[in-house]
């Protein structure tokens, strides 16, 4: 199927053109993020030992919002300018365009932030021990919130509200990845064996490679109709 | 399929529920009274926990319809999506709010069962963790549905997120008893299920029969309006109103 | 050949059309006009498969659009309301992007662009063309696809009078390869063909 | 039977009474809000019908 891997190949390298002449909207969730995780230390004040009883969670929960956040990068450009009923009318399964899709914001969105995150966690005082396990926990979690993500997305495509209304449908689904994700970098600083939070984050990630894409699709193929 | 679209043509459902509903309702009243007699008045005071343990015939049949209704409502919704049948994508419309106030009942209960128990009045216990998850899961659908006018495509979008949520169910549930596990203080006792006497068994199965019950007809009552409402354009609507008139 | 049989649509709760047949043959140019709200954007769309028919089929070449899926959307070209231009992208890239990697060639391109007078505009990012221009991009996309059922959804608006020639023009070439049209569109228009069905939706 | 031990709960009354009060409650409001919603449809839909009569 050559056709079909030159289609995947063109719409990535779309979706990243396009994302990066409007970089801003690449920095914002990233910047986001870093914002948030900075300001636990001035709420709660500066004690070391608090801080790195809390930054697994605290990082982890500003991921999950600095990742709600850039959803509406997702599906609302493409679709206020009518390139979305373009792609759906393609002759190409859309369930594999949106994964295309998925797949170019976790490279925008996701990626970043798990680059990013080893700063934040010297900035909490996470150690140094536990930074290869936030890493790590962060690289299997996010594609799953990005898949999730693109299901809500999709379902509020178009809808007034659509921003908040998607943090609704979506937050609670990301539960999961939240308790193994925080959980696996809380059990190294804690000296759990954290074998079973990496299988389990694998597993959400392989459930929501097979049926995310195609519920975003079918959401899709409803918000167009 | 043909025999699914004669029972599932709204004329024809909006009278068999007419005239099922009065029965659902008095068996619905019959099975609580008993259920309540049998738990207020029959079942013997629990030996550790008190009188307070009585508190369970209300919380866990709420509980179970909880989850009973939202499986109900994917499943509908999955129909609806599959055939395109317009009665169930009605019933899975109308299924969330009644199982939303039924998640809200077992949270609050759960929370007055709690507080003589642990002595205080939320603990991140996995049943109650996940049950608020659902009451979340519940608010979502419904806030997805409200936001679409089109009612046709709002009951598809909210098909495909309660079947998505159906999905994630077992999944949060199974996280949120492992959680509980790694970081439950040991102060804090469990509302058990200790092995259960069937004084006290009998009275919740009639309670979570009569919640069953009392679902259905009040789903059939709210489908018989949304019908009226959606068929208006239809001449057996405005006969039949003529005919009331 | 594209066939619709006792169409029925809806919108929200409320009835557009009921029982719409019609058969449309190669080179053969259907007009569907009708006041505002009566269901032409509806029709089209249901016509491509986006919106479900309340009852009824579409059927190309004897097998339903929904059997066929991308069987038929791959022989099937869409202009809607909205150009389907991504402001960011280039005249030339948004082409490319709407091939999806099949049959983008440069040098159709090329020749397309300078058709349809947007050659100079070729490295300018779309957002800075004008909405005739933009439309005239969306309707490059048409030459470039080389699909058999295009599907126009008034397709003149906002073009100037040399470009409602053009357009023209290019519609004729298109029934004269044995193309099929379906198009809306408030001003009459003068295409030469054998056939012109008329639908008038009230 | 004694009516005031019953109420008492063995102490616990209180919650035990506000979790079937609450029941009550939900299980109340829930009928009587299609109910109530059954009266609105129907005058809509008088109104409805009676001014697509007069356009006709």
């Amino acid at each position: 199927m050559p056709n079909f891997l030159k289609a995947i190949g063109c719409l990535l390298r779309r979706d990243l053109t396009v994302a990066l002449r409007r970089s801003t909207d690449v920095l914002t969730p990233l910047v986001f993020f870093i914002i948030v995780v900075s300001l636990f230390p001035l709420g709660l004040g500066p004690e070391p030992s608090v801080l790195r009883t809390i930054a697994p969670g605290v990082i982890w929960v500003a991921a999950l919002l600095a990742t709600m956040l850039s959803l509406n990068r997702l599906f609302a450009n493409d679709h206020a300018d009518g390139t979305l009923e373009q792609m759906a009318l393609s002759p190409h399964p859309l369930t594999v365009l949106v994964l295309t899709k998925v797949a170019a914001h976790w490279m925008l969105t996701g990626l970043p932030l798990v680059l990013i995150s080893p700063l934040l966690a010297v900035q909490m005082n996470l150690p140094e021990s536990a930074m290869g396990t936030l890493v790590l926990s962060l690289l299997l979690g996010t594609p799953v919130l990005s898949l999730l993500g693109a299901v809500g997305a999709a379902l509020t495509l178009g809808l007034r509200g659509g921003g908040v209304l998607v943090s609704l449908l979506v937050l609670p689904l990301y539960t999961p990845v939240l308790i193994f994700g925080a959980g696996a970098v809380a059990g190294v600083i804690a000296g759990i064996d954290i074998e079973a939070h990496f299988s389990l984050l694998a597993a959400f990630l392989a459930l929501a490679l097979t049926l995310a894409p195609w519920a975003a699709a079918a959401a899709l193929r409803v918000s167009l109709d | 399929m043909q025999y699914m679209h004669k029972y599932a043509s709204p004329k024809f459902f909006y009278t068999l529920a007419g005239k099922l509903t009065p029965w659902m309702a008095a068996l619905t009243a019959v099975l609580l009274v008993a259920g309540l007699y049998l738990g207020l008045f029959v079942a013997p005071v629990d030996f550790q926990q008190g009188e307070s343990y009585r508190i369970m015939f209300i919380h866990v049949p709420a509980a179970w319809m909880s989850m009973f209704i939202y499986v109900c409502m994917a499943g509908a919704g999955a129909i609806a999506l599959v055939w395109n049948v317009k009665l169930f994508e009605m019933f899975a419309g109308n299924c969330a709010p009644v199982g939303a106030s039924f998640t809200f009942l077992a949270l609050v209960t759960g929370s007055l069962w709690g507080k003589p128990m642990w002595g205080a009045w939320w603990a991140w216990d996995a049943r109650l963790t996940s049950e608020l998850i659902l009451f979340f899961l519940y608010i979502g659908y419904m806030a997805l549905e409200a936001s679409i006018d089109d009612p046709r495509r709002a009951a598809r979008a909210s098909a495909i997120l309660a079947l998505v949520g159906v999905v994630n169910i077992p999944v949060i549930h199974f996280s949120v008893e492992w959680w509980n596990t790694l970081h439950q203080p040991a102060s804090v006792g469990k509302v058990g299920t200790p092995s259960i006497h069937p004084s006290m068994l009998a009275p919740l199965l009639l309670m979570s029969l009569g919640f069953t019950f009392y679902f259905f007809t009040v789903a059939l009552m709210r489908m018989r309006n949304e019908i009226l409402e959606r068929e208006r354009h239809t001449t057996w609507v405005a006969q039949l109103l003529e005919s009331k008139s | 050949m594209l066939e619709a049989v006792d169409l029925e649509c809806v919108r929200g709760d409320r009835p557009l059309f009921s029982h719409l047949s019609f058969r449309l043959k190669p080179g053969e140019l259907m007009h569907v006009t009708g006041v505002n709200g009566s269901g032409k954007t509806t029709l089209l769309r249901t016509l491509c498969g986006l919106t479900h028919a309340a009852a009824g089929e579409v059927r190309w070449n004897g097998s339903t659009i929904h059997e066929l899926g991308d069987d038929y959307r791959s022989q099937l070209a869409y202009v809607g309301h909205s150009n389907g231009i991504q402001g960011e992208l280039t005249a030339e890239e948004n082409l490319r992007a709407a091939c999806l990697g099949t049959a983008a060639d440069t040098t159709r391109i090329q020749e397309t662009l300078k058709r349809l007078g947007l050659a100079p505009y070729r490295h300018f990012p779309s957002k800075v063309l004008s909405q005739g221009q933009k439309r005239r991009l969306a309707l490059a996309r048409l030459a470039i696809l080389r699909k058999s059922l295009w599907i126009l959804d008034e397709p003149l608006s906002a073009l100037d009078v040399n470009s409602v020639v053009l357009m023209t023009e290019i519609l004729m070439e298109h029934l004269a390869r044995d193309g099929l049209i379906i198009m809306t569109s408030h001003q009459e228009i003068d295409v030469e063909t054998k056939t012109i069905l008329q639908i008038q939706l009230d | 039977m004694n009516w005031s031990e019953f109420i008492r709960m063995g102490g616990y009354g209180f919650y035990v009474w506000s979790s079937y009060g609450l029941a009550l409650l939900v299980l109340l409001l829930n009928l009587y809000l299609p109910l109530r919603r059954r009266k609105t449809v129907r005058r809509l839909l008088h109104e409805f019908l009676r001014l697509k009569e007069q356009t006709r």
